[in-house]
This record gives C-alpha cells, sequence and structure tokens, in this order.
C-alpha cells in the first residue's frame, strides 16, 4: 500500500472524459472509408492502390516536414487527419491521374490547405478539396480525362460505350446521355475514383452516422436540396433535364456531402448552421451543374460554403437555454 | 533630420523597405501582370519611370504648393506621367502594352507612388528624392520579376520566353491563374518574412516553444 | 487639339479647386491643432496599411488615444521621425539608465513547495483564475512561465525550480512579461540598483512563513538595519511587507544582510548571458534524464 | 486661396500641354501599330500567300476584308467574328476561299479564355480542323475520339467545351449573313 | 414508457454499481475535527465560540453572516484547540475551527424525538427551521437551503421538484438514502407542503434506481394528504442540475439568469429533505451527512456517515487504506468534483463523495478540430468552444457576451471533447476573471 | 447583353477582386472586422455606382465629343477624387449617423483601384450608360462579398496558431488565392 498522502494531480473538472478522440475519429473515418477504396482498387485496378500508398505517404511527409520546420514535435501526424485528406484526395481524382500530380495536390492539401493555418482544426477550406481544386486548375486536361472502370458486374446491363471517356454529368450535360441508376450505384461509369460506386460511400454514411462521426442535418438538407432543385426543373422539362435521383448518385455528389460537407472543421458548429450550409452547397451544386461551364459543382460548391463557414458560425449561435422564455416572460409583465 | 547617403536611400527600397514585401503596397499590377517575367519586368519599368518621374516634380514644386492642394496636383502629376508611359509603351513596346492591359492606368492609383512622393520626395531634395524613387522602383521591380519568374517557370515551363523543361513537363496552368498569383505572393511573402526574421531566431523560438 | 486639351484639363482643375477651396472654408472643424500637424505629416494616400481607415484617422487616434507611432508603413521611418517630433516623443537611441525586468518573488518549488501536482492550463492567469492552484502562496509566482511566452526577445527564462529569471543583456525593457504576469510580480528597475525585497506576500508573518520560507514576514530587521544607518525613508513596511523606496532608490543591499528568510537581498533573479546558457543547459539535460529514466 | 486655384489650375493645363503633345507625337505610330497588327493577323490566315493586300469592305455592323495577293488576283476575304467566350469575348478572324465556299482558315486575335484550356483554341491543331469547312452549313462539334469525323464536325478541345462551342456558335451565327453580305457587296 | 427528460447532455461511465448496495455505516467517531466556517456559498459563517470554549453536539460554532450564509454546528463533545487558516478544497483559504473530540461523551449522546405540531407550522416557521439547522443544498452547490425557499413576496410557489436523480458517476449516497430513510425524507416533504402549499410535488429519480423508484412510490402511497409523483427519468447527465431537472420533471424552462423560485419552482435534494426532517423531528441540525468512498484507488469503497469535519485520513482508514498508487483525489464526483492535492482536507455538508483514481493520465490539449460536440452536449446551449477560445485569446467581454455566465461547469464539454480541450477550465478561468475585474 | 447576366459577371464570375486583383489593399487592409468590411464594402458599392455614372458622362460628351481620349486617366482621377471628397462631405452634413458607419471609409477609396477599373473597363467595353451603372454595382457587389468572406475567415483566423512567416499578408493571400480557386466554379456559369 502506497501510504502518499499529498503530491496528487491536479486538474480541473470534469476527471473522466469519453473515448473519442481526435485520432480515433480520423481512424473511424478511413475505417468506413474502407468499403468504397476497396471498390475502387477493383474497378481501376492495382494502379489505385499504388495511388492510395503513395498519397498517404506524401500526404505524411509534408505534415511532418512543415511540423518539423515549425519546430513542434512531428507526433501530430499521428491524429490522422493527414491519412482521412490523402484517402478523400485520391478519391476525388481520374484514376489515371499521373504521381507528380497527384504529389503535387498532397503537398498543396496539406501545407497551403492546412499547415499554413496552423495545422489541425485551424484551416479554413477542406484540405482535400483545395488539393484538388489546385490540380483542377494546374492540370485541366489530365483531371478531366477518364477512364471507364472494369466490368466487375457484368451481370448488370451494360452503360454507354465502353469507349465513351466522359462522366456520367459530362455526358448528360453536353450530350444528353443519362447513365441508368444501378450503374451509378455499382460503379459501371466513369469518374473519379472514389466517387463511382454510390452505394458503397452510402453505406459508409450510414455507418458514420450511426457512429456519431457525421450529423445528419448537413447530409439530409445538402442532398435535399439537390433533389427539390433538380427536380423542380426535371418535372418542368424531363427532356433537357436529368432527373434528381440521377443527380443524387451521379459525380461527387454522395462522397462531397458524406465525406466533405461533413468535415467538422471547415462546416459550422451548430445544427442550424449546418442546414444553412447544407442548402448553401446544395443549391451552388445545381446552379453549377445547370448552368456552370463545369459538369460537376460539388467540390467549388463545398469550398465555397468554406469560405462563408465562419460567418455562419458567427450569426448562428445556439440560443442560450431558457433565452425565449426570458423574453416571452418579460413581455407578459 | 538627419541626413543619410545617396545610396542608402536607393538600397533601402531593396529589402527593409520593399514596397511589396514589406509594405504590401501596389498589389494590383503585382498580382495581375506577373505571368511571366517580361510582363513583371515591363510593369516595373513602367512604375519606376512614373515614380522617379513624379518624385523629381514632386521635389521640385514643392515650394509653389499650397498643402491644401497637394494631393490632387501630386495625382495629375502621376496621372500625367503614367499616360505618357502608356503612350510610349503603345507605341514602341505594342505586344507588351497589350499583356499589361489596363493595368498601366492602374498605376495612377498605385499608393507607392504616391506614398513616395508624399513621405520623402516633398521632404528632401531633387537628389535624394530621385534616389529614393529609384530604390524603391527598383524594389518593385525586383519584386515583380521575382513573383513572375517563379508563375513563368512552373506555370509556363519557361524564362523570359524560353522554354526549360522538356516534352515530359506539364505546367502548372494555375500559376498563371488568379489563384495561382495570389497563393504564390502569398507562400513568396511568408519566405521573405522568414528570410528577414532570420533563420536563427525563427529556430530558438521554435525550440524553446518546443519544450514549453 | 493641344490648346482644346490644355483648356478642358485647366477646366477641370479651376473646378476642382474651387471646389476644395469652399469645403475648406464650409466644412472646416475645430480640432486638435496637433491633428491637422500629424496629417500634414501623414502621406495622406489613405491606403489603409496602418489598420486604420485612413491618414486623419490614424492621426487622431495618436493624437487621442496614445496609437503608437510607427504603424505608417508608406511613410516608413521618415514618416515615423516626423510623427515622433510633432507629438514631442524622443525616439532617443540610448537610454541613460537601461531599464530591466526583475521579478519579485523567491518561492520556487524548493521555498514553496506545492503539495499537489498541477496539471491544469499550462498558464499562470488560467490557473489562478479557474481556482486550480499551482502554488501555495496566493501573492507568489505561479510559475507556468506566462512571462516567458510573453517575451518577444527570449530574454526571460524559467529556472528548474519554476522561477524565472531575466538575461539583462537581452531583456529591452519592454514591458510584455509585466502585463503577463496577474500576480504583477514583475516591475522594470535600472540595472545598476540591486537591493530589492523580493517578495510581494501581504500575508502576515506566520501564514507566509508557512506557505514558502522565502517570504518575507515584516520583522522589520531591515527597516531598523536602514534606521541604523540613517537612512530610514529606504525601507518600509506596509501591510505585512517590506518594500524598498524606489523613488529613490537609496536602500543598500546591506540592509538585507540580517534579514531571517533572505527575502532582502541583491540577487535580483537576474543573470548575465553565459550563466543563462549554462540554466538552460542543466534545465534540459535534467529534463532529459527524468525522460529516460 | 487664390494660390490654390491658379497653382492647380497651372498644373493641369500644363498636364493637358504635356499630354496632348505627347498624343500629338505618338499616335501616328500608334495607329501604324493597331494598323500592323491586323495586316498580320489577316496574313496569317492566307499564309501561302506572299504580301498579300487587304482592304475593308464597305458593309454595316460588320468588319469584312477583301485580301488579294501582290498582283492584285482575290485570294479570299476574311470576316471579324466575336465569340462569347468562357471569360470574356474571343475576337477571330475568319478566312474564306475567294468562291465562298470553303473556310480557308481561323485567327484568333484576342481572347480571355483560361490559357492552356480553353486557351487552347488559338492553337493550330484547334484551328486547322476548321479548313475545308463549308461556312453555308452549320458546324458541330464532337467530345469523343473518332478516328474519322464526318463532314463539318470539329473536335473539342478535352476539358474546354464552352470555348469550343462558343467559337463554333459564333462561326456558325456570322458566316452566312458575312456571305451574304459580300455577295451583295462584291455585286455592287 | 417513454422516460422523460432534458435536452442535450452525455452519457459518462457510470461506475456506480460498487457502491450502490452497501448500506450506510458510520465511521468511527474521529479524534479530531477541523470544521471549516465556509461551507456554503455566499458569506463565510462567524465563529461565535473561542478557543478552549467546550462544545456539545448540535451547538451552534458559528452563526450565519447576513442572509445568503448558513450555521454551522458543533457534531460532537469537545473542546476547541484552536482556529486555523488553510485552503478549502476549492483552493480558496478559509477559517477551520479544530475540535478536540470527548469521543466517550459524544458516543453516549442521544437525540430526542420532539413531537410536531405539522398543523402549526406556516411557510415562515418552516424557513426559519432550516435556517437554524444550517441546512445548505446537499446536492454539491451549498447554496443556503432557506435562501432558496424565501421566494420574493411576487413569486408565486406551486411545485417542489425533489431530487433524487444523483447523475454524478460513482456516487450513490443519495441513492441509499432514498431507500434506507424513504419514511423520514417523505415526511420532510410534509412539513415543505405545510409552509408551501405545493400544488404538485414531483419527485424525479433515474431509471437505473428502481429500487429507489419501488421504495419511494410504496411510502407515498402511505401519506395521502401529501400527494407525491414519482417521475422515473431517462439516464442522462447532468440531470440533477436544477435547470435540467425542471425541464425533465415538469417541462418548465427556468429563464435564462434567473433562479427556479421565478416560475414557482422550488428544488430540494433528497439529502436536503432528511437533513430538514432531522431537524424538524429530532432538533438535529446539519451536523453529519453520508459520503460515498470509492474508485479503483480504495481497499473497501463505502458508503459512510460521518461528522462534518473529519478529517479525510479518518475516511481514509474506514475504507481499509489505499490500494494502489493513488494519483488523484476527488471531492464529488467526476464531473464537477474538485480534484485535492493532499488529503489534509476535511468532510465539509457540501462533500458527496470521496474518489480515489488511481489511473489519471492527463493527455495534453491537442488542437479543437471544431467537431462541435461540445455544442450538441451542452445542456445550457452555449458554444463551449467558442467561450474557451475567447478565454484562451483573453477576450473575456466577448465571452460574457456569449452567455459565459449560464455555464453551471457541468463538465459535460469537457466530457465529450476529442481533443481533450480544457473547456471547464477555460470558462472557469473567463467566469472568474470577468467577476473579479467587474467586466 | 441581360443586365442580369451582367451583373452577376461583374460580381460573381468575374469578381473584380479574386480575378482582376483591383482593390487588393483594402481587402487585405479592412478585412480584418467583419462590421467594417461590410460598411467598406458599402461604401465601395456606392462611389463605384456614382463614379460610373459620372465618368460615363465625362467619357461619352467630353473626350469622345472632343476627341481627347488621351486625357482619360487625368480626367477620370481628378473626378474620383473630388468626388469622393464631395460624398464624404455631403454625408458628413446630412447624415452624421451614416457618416459615422460608412464615411471614415471613404477617403480610402479614392486610392481604390478597384473604382478607377470600373471607368476604365466601361469606356474600353464601350458599355451604354444603363449597362455601365450596372457594371458598376455588380463590380461593388463582387468586392462587397470577397471583402466580408475574407473577414469572417480573418476573424475566424485571429485564434489560429498561424506560422509566424505566414501572419498577417501572407495568409491573407493564401486565402484570397483558395477563394479564386472556388470562384473559379463559376465560370462560365454567364458568358462574360
Amino acid at each position: 500500500m502506497s501510504a502518499r498522502a499529498e503530491g496528487f494531480i491536479l486538474t480541473s473538472s470534469p476527471h473522466d472524459s469519453a473515448a473519442d478522440t481526435t485520432q480515433r475519429i480520423m481512424f473511424s473515418v478511413v475505417i468506413t472509408l474502407l468499403p468504397a477504396m476497396v471498390m475502387s482498387v477493383f474497378y481501376f485496378g492495382l494502379r489505385v492502390l499504388g495511388l492510395y500508398v503513395l498519397a498517404i505517404a506524401s500526404c505524411l511527409v509534408t505534415e511532418s516536414l512543415t511540423r518539423r520546420a515549425r519546430g513542434r514535435s512531428p507526433w501530430s501526424i499521428a491524429d490522422g487527419s493527414a491519412v482521412v485528406t490523402a484517402v478523400l484526395l485520391v478519391m476525388v481524382l481520374p484514376p489515371e491521374i499521373s504521381p507528380v500530380a497527384l504529389v503535387v495536390g498532397c503537398v498543396v492539401a496539406i501545407f497551403l490547405g492546412k499547415e499554413v493555418f496552423g495545422g489541425i482544426g485551424s484551416n479554413v477550406f477542406n484540405p482535400a478539396l483545395v488539393g484538388r481544386a489546385f490540380l483542377s486548375a494546374a492540370y485541366p486536361v489530365q483531371i478531366t480525362t477518364w477512364t471507364t472502370p472494369n466490368r466487375v458486374f457484368a451481370f448488370l446491363p451494360q452503360g454507354i460505350d465502353a469507349q465513351t471517356q466522359a462522366t456520367p454529368l459530362a455526358a448528360a450535360r453536353f450530350e444528353g446521355i443519362y447513365e441508368a441508376l444501378p450503374n451509378l450505384l455499382f460503379g459501371q461509369i466513369g469518374g473519379s475514383i472514389g466517387e463511382t460506386g454510390s452505394i458503397f460511400i452510402v453505406a459508409g454514411g450510414i455507418a458514420m452516422l450511426a457512429l456519431r462521426l457525421i450529423r445528419w442535418e448537413m447530409v439530409v438538407s445538402l442532398l435535399g436540396t439537390v433533389f427539390v432543385l433538380t427536380g423542380i426543373p426535371h418535372l418542368v422539362d424531363p427532356g433537357s433535364f436529368a432527373d434528381p435521383v440521377f443527380h443524387l448518385f451521379a459525380g461527387g455528389l454522395m462522397l462531397g456531402a458524406v465525406y466533405m460537407a461533413t468535415d467538422m472543421v471547415t462546416t459550422p458548429y451548430t445544427r442550424v448552421g449546418n442546414v444553412i450550409f447544407g442548402v448553401g452547397a446544395g443549391t451552388l451544386v445545381v446552379v453549377i451543374r445547370l448552368f456552370g461551364g463545369y459538369p460537376e459543382g460539388v467540390m467549388f460548391a463545398i469550398l465555397l460554403m468554406n469560405a462563408v463557414t465562419p460567418i455562419i458560425n458567427r450569426y448562428t449561435d445556439n440560443r442560450v437555454f431558457g433565452a425565449q422564455t426570458a423574453k416571452a416572460g418579460e413581455g407578459a409583465q | 533630420m538627419a541626413t543619410r547617403s545617396i545610396t542608402y536611400e536607393f538600397a533601402k527600397g531593396l529589402i527593409k523597405n520593399n514596397p511589396v514585401f514589406v509594405q504590401v503596397l501596389g498589389m494590383c499590377p503585382v498580382l495581375a501582370v506577373t505571368t511571366s517575367v517580361v510582363n513583371g519586368l515591363g510593369m516595373g519599368m513602367a512604375t519606376s519611370f512614373v515614380l522617379v518621374s513624379a518624385a523629381l516634380i514632386g521635389s521640385l514644386i514643392k515650394p509653389l504648393v499650397p498643402s491644401e492642394v497637394r494631393i490632387p496636383v501630386y495625382a495629375v502629376v502621376i496621372a500625367t506621367f503614367v499616360t505618357i508611359a502608356d503612350l510610349v509603351l503603345r507605341a514602341f513596346f505594342p505586344p507588351l502594352s497589350a499583356s499589361l492591359g489596363p493595368y498601366v492606368p492602374l498605376i495612377v492609383v498605385n499608393c507607392v507612388i504616391m506614398g513616395r512622393i508624399e513621405a520623402f520626395a516633398t521632404r528632401n531634395g531633387p537628389g535624394p528624392a530621385v534616389s529614393d524613387a529609384l530604390g524603391m522602383g527598383a524594389g518593385f521591380t525586383a519584386a515583380l520579376m521575382v513573383l513572375g519568374a517563379v508563375r513563368e517557370v512552373l506555370g509556363s515551363g519557361a524564362f523570359f520566353g524560353i522554354e526549360l523543361f522538356g516534352e515530359g513537363f506539364t505546367p502548372l496552368l494555375v500559376m498563371i491563374l488568379p489563384a495561382g498569383a495570389f497563393l504564390t505572393l502569398g507562400v513568396l511573402m511568408a519566405i521573405f518574412n522568414a528570410l528577414k526574421e532570420g533563420s536563427h531566431t525563427v529556430l530558438i523560438k521554435a525550440e524553446s516553444k518546443a519544450e514549453a | 487639339m493641344v490648346l482644346i486639351a490644355a483648356a478642358m484639363m485647366g477646366l477641370i482643375g479651376l473646378v476642382f479647386a474651387l471646389f476644395l477651396v469652399t469645403a475648406n472654408t464650409r466644412f472646416a472643424v475645430e480640432t486638435d491643432p496637433r491633428i491637422a500637424e500629424l496629417e500634414d505629416t501623414l502621406p495622406g494616400v489613405n491606403c489603409g496599411g496602418c489598420g486604420y481607415a485612413s491618414c486623419a484617422a490614424y492621426a487622431e487616434a495618436v493624437a487621442q488615444n496614445g496609437e503608437k507611432i510607427d504603424l505608417c508603413v508608406v511613410g516608413g521611418e521618415e514618416t515615423t521621425r516626423d510623427v515622433a517630433h510633432v507629438m514631442g516623443v524622443k525616439v532617443s537611441d540610448e537610454q541613460k539608465d537601461k531599464l530591466v525586468a526583475v521579478v519579485f518573488c523567491q518561492g520556487d518549488s524548493e521555498a514553496s513547495a506545492f503539495p499537489g501536482e498541477y496539471r491544469g492550463i499550462p498558464e499562470c492567469a488560467a490557473a489562478i483564475y479557474s481556482q486550480d492552484v499551482a502554488k501555495r502562496c496566493k501573492y507568489g509566482c505561479v510559475g507556468l512561465g506566462s512571462c516567458v511566452a510573453a517575451c518577444p526577445f527570449d530574454a526571460i527564462h524559467m529556472s528548474p525550480t519554476g522561477i524565472p529569471y531575466v538575461d539583462a543583456e537581452k531583456c529591452t525593457a519592454c514591458g510584455n512579461c509585466v502585463i503577463a504576469c496577474p500576480r504583477d510580480l514583475i516591475e522594470l528597475h535600472p540595472l545598476k540598483y540591486d537591493a530589492f525585497v523580493y517578495c510581494k506576500s501581504l500575508d502576515p508573518g506566520p501564514i507566509a512563513r508557512k506557505v514558502c520560507n522565502k517570504a518575507c514576514i515584516a520583522c522589520n530587521i531591515c527597516v531598523k538595519a536602514a534606521a541604523a544607518d540613517d537612512n530610514p525613508e529606504a525601507v518600509s513596511v506596509t501591510d505585512n511587507l517590506a518594500r524598498v523606496n524606489t523613488s529613490n532608490y537609496s536602500a543598500k543591499p546591506e540592509y538585507g544582510a540580517k534579514c531571517p528568510t533572505e527575502c532582502y537581498n541583491s540577487n535580483r533573479n537576474l543573470v548575465k548571458k553565459d550563466e543563462a546558457m549554462a540554466r538552460i543547459k542543466a534545465s534540459r539535460a535534467s529534463r532529459a534524464e527524468a525522460v529516460e529514466t | 486661396m487664390r494660390r490654390m486655384i491658379i497653382v492647380l489650375t497651372l498644373v493641369t493645363v500644363l498636364s493637358g500641354l504635356v499630354l496632348a503633345a505627347t498624343f500629338a507625337s505618338l499616335s501616328p505610330r500608334i495607329e501604324l501599330n493597331r494598323e500592323r497588327a491586323l495586316q498580320a493577323s489577316l496574313a496569317a490566315l492566307f499564309s501561302d500567300v506572299d504580301e498579300p493586300q487587304f482592304e475593308q469592305l464597305e458593309i454595316e455592323e460588320m468588319d469584312i476584308y477583301r485580301g488579294e495577293d501582290a498582283e492584285g488576283r482575290l485570294i479570299g476575304y476574311a470576316v471579324a467574328v466575336t465569340a462569347s467566350g468562357y471569360n470574356g469575348p474571343i475576337s477571330m478572324l475568319l478566312g474564306l476561299t475567294p468562291d465562298l465556299q470553303q473556310i480557308e482558315g481561323l485567327q484568333v486575335v484576342e481572347n480571355l479564355e483560361t490559357p492552356g484550356l480553353g486557351g487552347r483554341i488559338t492553337e493550330e491543331q484547334f484551328r486547322e480542323q476548321f479548313i475545308g469547312l463549308d461556312p453555308m452549313q452549320s458546324i458541330t462539334t464532337i467530345r469523343h475520339v473518332e478516328p474519322d469525323p464526318a463532314a463539318n464536325e470539329v473536335q473539342a478541345i478535352s476539358g474546354a467545351t464552352i470555348s469550343t462551342d462558343a467559337v463554333v456558335d459564333a462561326i456558325n451565327r456570322r458566316a452566312e449573313k458575312a456571305i451574304d453580305a459580300i455577295r451583295d457587296a462584291e455585286d455592287r | 414508457m417513454t422516460l422523460r427528460t432534458f435536452k442535450k447532455g452525455v452519457h459518462p461511465h457510470d461506475h456506480k454499481t460498487r457502491t450502490a448496495s452497501l448500506p450506510v455505516e458510520d465511521v468511527p467517531i474521529p479524534q479530531l475535527l477541523r470544521i471549516p466556517v465556509s461551507q456554503h456559498l455566499g458569506k463565510p459563517a462567524v465563529p461565535v465560540k473561542q478557543r478552549g470554549d467546550e462544545v456539545m453536539p448540535g451547538e451552534l460554532l458559528c452563526d450565519a453572516d447576513g442572509f445568503v450564509s448558513a450555521r454551522v454546528h458543533s457534531p460532537v463533545h469537545g473542546k476547541i484547540k484552536k482556529i486555523v487558516q488553510q485552503p478549502l478544497p476549492a483552493g480558496r483559504m478559509s477559517d477551520y475551527i479544530e475540535i478536540a473530540v470527548n469521543v466517550e461523551e459524544t458516543q453516549a449522546h442521544q437525540w430526542q424525538r420532539r413531537e410536531v405540531d405539522l398543523n402549526a407550522l406556516d411557510r415562515d416557521t418552516v424557513v426559519e427551521g432550516i435556517r437554524d439547522a444550517g441546512i445548505v443544498g446537499m446536492g454539491g452547490a451549498t447554496f443556503p437551503t432557506h435562501v432558496k425557499f424565501s421566494p420574493p413576496s411576487t413569486a408565486e410557489i406551486d411545485t417542489l421538484v425533489i431530487n433524487g436523480v444523483e447523475c454524478e458517476p460513482y456516487l450513490t449516497c443519495d441513492h441509499r438514502l432514498m431507500l434506507e430513510r424513504t419514511a423520514e425524507l417523505l415526511e420532510a416533504v410534509r412539513i415543505l407542503n405545510r409552509g408551501f402549499g405545493f400544488k404538485r410535488i414531483l419527485f424525479g429519480i433515474e431509471s437505473n434506481k428502481p429500487d429507489a423508484i419501488a421504495a419511494v412510490s410504496r411510502a407515498a402511497a402511505e401519506i395521502p394528504d401529501t400527494p407525491i409523483e414519482i417521475v422515473p427519468l431517462k439516464v442522462k447527465y447532468p440531470q440533477g442540475a436544477e435547470k435540467m431537472l425542471i425541464y425533465a420533471a415538469c417541462g418548465r424552462t427556468v429563464p435564462a439568469g434567473k433562479l427556479p423560485l421565478e416560475i414557482g419552482v422550488i428544488v430540494a435534494n433528497v439529502f436536503t429533505l432528511v437533513a430538514i426532517e432531522d431537524w424538524f423531528f429530532w432538533g438535529k441540525p446539519l451536523i453529519d451527512r453520508v459520503i460515498t468512498v470509492s474508485g479503483d484507488g480504495i481497499k473497501t469503497a463505502r458508503n459512510l456517515r460521518a461528522p462534518i469535519g473529519t478529517p479525510f485520513e479518518d475516511l481514509v482508514e474506514a475504507c481499509g487504506g489505499f490500494n494502489g498508487d493513488v494519483a488523484k483525489v476527488l471531492v464529488g464526483g467526476p464531473m464537477m468534483g474538485v480534484a485535492l492535492p493532499t488529503l489534509d482536507y476535511s468532510l465539509t455538508k457540501g462533500s458527496s463523495g470521496l474518489l480515489f483514481l488511481t489511473q489519471a493520465e492527463v493527455p495534453a490539449e491537442s488542437p479543437c478540430i471544431r467537431c462541435a460536440r461540445c455544442v450538441d452536449a451542452c445542456p445550457m446551449n452555449l458554444m463551449p468552444l467558442k467561450l474557451a477560445a475567447y478565454a484562451k485569446a483573453q477576450k473575456f467581454v466577448e465571452a460574457r457576451q456569449h452567455n459565459l455566465n449560464d455555464c453551471f461547469e457541468c463538465g459535460s464539454c469537457a466530457y465529450v471533447c476529442p481533443s481533450r480541450i480544457k473547456l471547464v477550465a477555460w470558462i472557469r478561468y473567463a467566469k472568474n476573471y470577468v467577476r473579479v475585474h467587474k467586466l | 447583353m441581360s443586365l442580369v447576366v451582367l451583373i452577376i459577371s461583374a460580381a460573381i464570375v468575374n469578381n473584380f477582386v479574386l480575378t482582376y486583383f483591383v482593390g487588393i489593399c483594402p481587402f487585405i487592409g479592412v478585412s480584418k472586422k467583419i462590421d467594417a468590411a461590410l460598411s467598406m464594402g458599402i461604401a465601395v458599392t456606392f462611389v463605384m455606382t456614382i463614379t460610373a455614372i459620372v465618368t460615363w458622362i465625362i467619357n461619352r460628351f467630353i473626350l469622345i465629343q472632343l476627341g481627347l481620349p488621351f486625357l482619360e486617366y487625368v480626367s477620370y482621377i481628378v473626378v474620383i477624387a473630388s468626388l469622393v471628397q464631395f460624398v464624404e462631405m455631403f454625408i458628413r452634413k446630412t447624415s452624421p449617423a451614416l457618416y459615422k458607419t460608412l464615411g471614415i471609409f471613404l477617403p480610402l477609396i479614392t486610392t481604390n483601384c478597384a473604382i478607377l477599373f470600373v471607368a476604365l473597363l466601361h469606356t474600353m467595353r464601350g458599355y451604354g450608360f444603363i449597362e455601365s451603372v450596372v457594371f458598376g454595382i455588380g463590380a461593388g457587389v463582387g468586392f462587397t462579398l470577397a471583402i466580408v468572406i475574407m473577414a469572417g475567415i480573418r476573424e475566424q483566423l485571429e485564434t489560429a496558431d498561424i506560422p509566424k512567416p505566414f501572419q498577417g499578408a501572407a495568409i491573407t493571400l493564401i486565402v484570397a488565392g483558395i477563394l479564386a480557386l472556388a470562384f473559379m466554379g463559376f465560370s462560365g456559369l454567364v458568358a462574360a
């Protein structure tokens, strides 16, 4: 028995904490991404596996180098946020992306997207999307060249011509050809590495909701807004506008709604704020998809909403418990 | 007022008071026209010309100008020289004039110029005034050229229009887009700050912070 | 065309001049004459580089709110000099009596051992205000180094036993540490003067002694010593605390010779550069050892 | 007070004088530059002709040039076409064969398109697709690689369909009108 | 059946099974008591005895200094050795009255039950009795109970909410009281009801104490003159906080910055009620209390009754001493309790638990990742991450404008924080700063 | 060109700050607080609109009529400077409250190149009167949008642990760069 009667540790209450740590959250996110990652390797070949490895390595190296340059301990790379960024960045790039471009994207994502703001938690924009946006401006040709995946599920109906390189959204926007829903769900289409198998993203999203890693308000408001805003023109003129279900599952919307718009660091604090973000991002997605120069708008929509998140956060504080009644009470007296 | 050597007045504009990296002034042309070294050089020269001429005139006419109208008078003087520079560019360097586009007239509202006239030229003789203006102009031009060089090399794979890399190099187009301008200048500015601070103190600070 | 141009411009200039003249007489507002003078001094380009919306706003801030005089980036040092001239501030290169920061506490982890192990927020003010006490004496140094963090010149460090000491060579007397210390333990005093009571405890003697064996217990021995030296003004005891008179710095180190708690001395918590480096190294070595074992 | 007015007026008058003088001395050169640039663009359309000469036809609301070689033979026409591009107007010159049956060439005089993307409309690979097409028929763009494009099809620039469409659109809208106008003018 | 509860909050690890089934036992009477004069919120009480005075059990030691203050009585026979200054667990210094206990005499002392004419009681006599007994809120807040029960004349009090929630992990003293002293508890409710004539009396108990719900229901059925509604509540922290409990039990919202009185509600902890019964029927003021001694660092966890002022060493001894290397000692529960640097403290009216933790790693704060879990946890609907950021940046005025003072430091935010940011510490820092500097 | 398209083009697609780099000085200087940024934005929009009107008139009825295009810069800058001063004095005289919120930003506008740029651009593009006015409003709205967004971000970054060399203008420029990337999403939305 230790008879020590002094020298106890002094800290403020509370003296217990929930099990989740930043690290745990980040790796949970990665785990929910696994099905989609595995499927992407399945669809696009082992090359993609190499891309994941390369991206994770370059993100971690970039982060630890910048940390070291600042004289901080490089332990922080263990928090897993760089891994999440790396995986998400690969998922929004085309499968034929060159390794050089990928590394450039990773460096930009981690350095300009996160570290210059002060590292994890301080960044304003989603680092993976910063990387992706940078690449799409840096290598516009490479980033819009798509290959069709291997036909894994041969029993499913064949989609558009296997020779075609356009993504479903580009095909719909510029040529009026609509991909069939099963293909959208199971990845039988051209597109970014991680976005083609919507069903696996949905599964990951359900897992994250169950683990309370993300808020349903964000996902529902974003997807709901896109559904409604694409549904209205479709009802008016089904010939020129794709149906809303197509829009939900085509392109990067599902990936964006589940994994990008729900990034804790760059989205609003409160549930009301989340809804505002979701509706805003959804509207921008539709505007860009239907009227803009790019067939896909998820990346830009989320980046733009990231930019206004500080303003949303400023004006959407929760009302303190009892605030409303206080006013009503005063009014009554 | 302590008088300092003319060389000093010239040199301080290059690093110590660099109008771009230290004072963060005259940003529009810095960002807009630096897609290549040549453009940067051209804009830098044009600005320097206006700066020097206006500084000279400013220091000469100073005793004549009542302080109430000094700002409009200098504005007119600057705008006059800018127009001259613009006409000269159009007459003798048409391609450069085309690529600088509407950013030449914006020299009129470049804070660097009005600032130097007000702060320095009108308080010193023509000699120091011109020297100061030359220094500032040189600092401005140098900054523009550095930025232009980085953007041209990365964004077009060339330097002064000469291709640097072989077929294998895919230029980073973003560098010659607006976003690239902002990002490059931001990073360059940080590098400038870090160098200026002196790597030594940065390291010591970081070390003691890491320990705490 | 040349004539038309000249006429046009002349017309515009005339209109503008008339306009300005009217404006000047019509909208004249009484202000601090220094503001006008400062406005004259400032470049007048209203670039916003100083953080104010206009040169006039900055001038007003300098004249009325004591804003710093060196914020004008456009004007650079010339303008700063002129502003200083208008404001009557001297930008002297050297101060006759160099001031340094002096830490008024010796209650380190040996003198004022704290029974617990503080693991809360590593910031002095936070530790005090969140009531997670980090040291026993409620007047003494908390020992979490907020002053160290506040020093922009790397001139103040924590000793291994948890009291800050000042590197006299690096200290510029900027006063940041004075502000940072939540217990007001740091003051600026001339470097050449070195006799102080290094304690600020207002606790009555017995309590003070209980929490720290280097505390002033108001025993009056130093006061008597000063009186004996025919210098009764030099030291006095008020509120359970002996203080040397800093309006004339006449107290001598000898008065503290018999101080029972050694709080009156001349060590100043001050070190020279070499010594500072040696101490830093020692504390690092001891910490490294602690990690290894 | 009076000095204020005098000084400012004086300065502005002087400024006006200086500028007018400068302008007077430099404007011929500037005009010459502009003319040269136009001639160069026009000449580039008919690159196989030595020293082509161009004169502007008198047609309302349209800039159309008639080209002749050194011997005065008609080598074709050039139509100024402006397209609404991705970032701003694209001004082009469309060359037509003397019989107005085929497109002789396409020159992009000015554009604000994204360099490397829409900006690639200035590249020869893109522009030469138009050579030989029938200006009276609507040109269409295709997006995927087809080894053997059908008549009056041009391959879009990958990733820059807006710019491509803008160029093609503008040509489609303008060509027919221009040809009618040329015919009218020549008939007169 | 859907259980009632409040909005938000957290589910901390519970740790209650270790002591929930252990009956309350008396500690051996200590040789020495150290009784702080300040055991409540408000002004410290003023000693009325001097060094050397002999005191009897229940005799007044210190009188209340003003309205918001509480009396302190002697729990024992003994002699006042001295009055010393020592820190309270919360860090503040306080006078302590040290009593050398006459163990035999104390043991011999018997409290006599007295007959009470319930019909003779009115509000004033009830409140006066509570004040005389030195009763304070026993849930841990230690707000003098008579103050809580003295509504301004304009307020209409119609509801009594009895707090049998005990949502803090580890603690089981209230639970035990509800089982072992059910009858006394309800007697006290009758006394209060006599004084106030409540329209409703709600008894909130969390559903993880089914035996307590059953016991109280059974006993309540036996006093038809005082209708009590037992309200089983969903298990959630901090349900025991007044405002949360009122919302959970009767759906009323206490306006921000106001007291429950203003919406006609009085909340009383079960322990407070037992103390009221002790005074009215036995003439025994608040001189002892039940405390849960638990945690991995103690040999035998127990629910102990001990005189106020009992040194913590004695409690440790009564529990068989330490078990392993104790890293952290807490007074109260793990969510709101205070860590002690040494064992050199003694039992006060508000000490509901004494916990000995062996594992107390204190991870460094990592950067806030803005996950906003604290926002979703805060029962007061505050923005803890903003408040902490303001505190860090020393923007205390901004913090106050963001309802800083509505935080009651329940710890939910810091509990859920994945970055282990000491949110409560930062907020408390800001609160105290604002208070001291009157911002 | 439809006026709606023009306004969207000037405000969003070809945002003055993020694609033409004009108005960068106030964009960096006055974007520390949202309130100040908003006031600045409104003041700029106001002056831009008036400038567009006045310079259009000067260009159309004086410079073109008399064949003096080379006086463009000189006359514009004189007009803008006097205009700003006039507006400032006018507001000070008529509405002290408005002066308090807007007035202090007015002097800064003279050297805001965005104002001169509006004048130059409508001249260069040969916009009609209504078009010029709408263009001025659109450009002002775009400036306001950019500066307010930037101010929001900078308010948040105030508590961020930004590496020392990046503090101040450098991080502001990088944020602007990422914003410019994000605004690229709007390109092609309307043909300019």
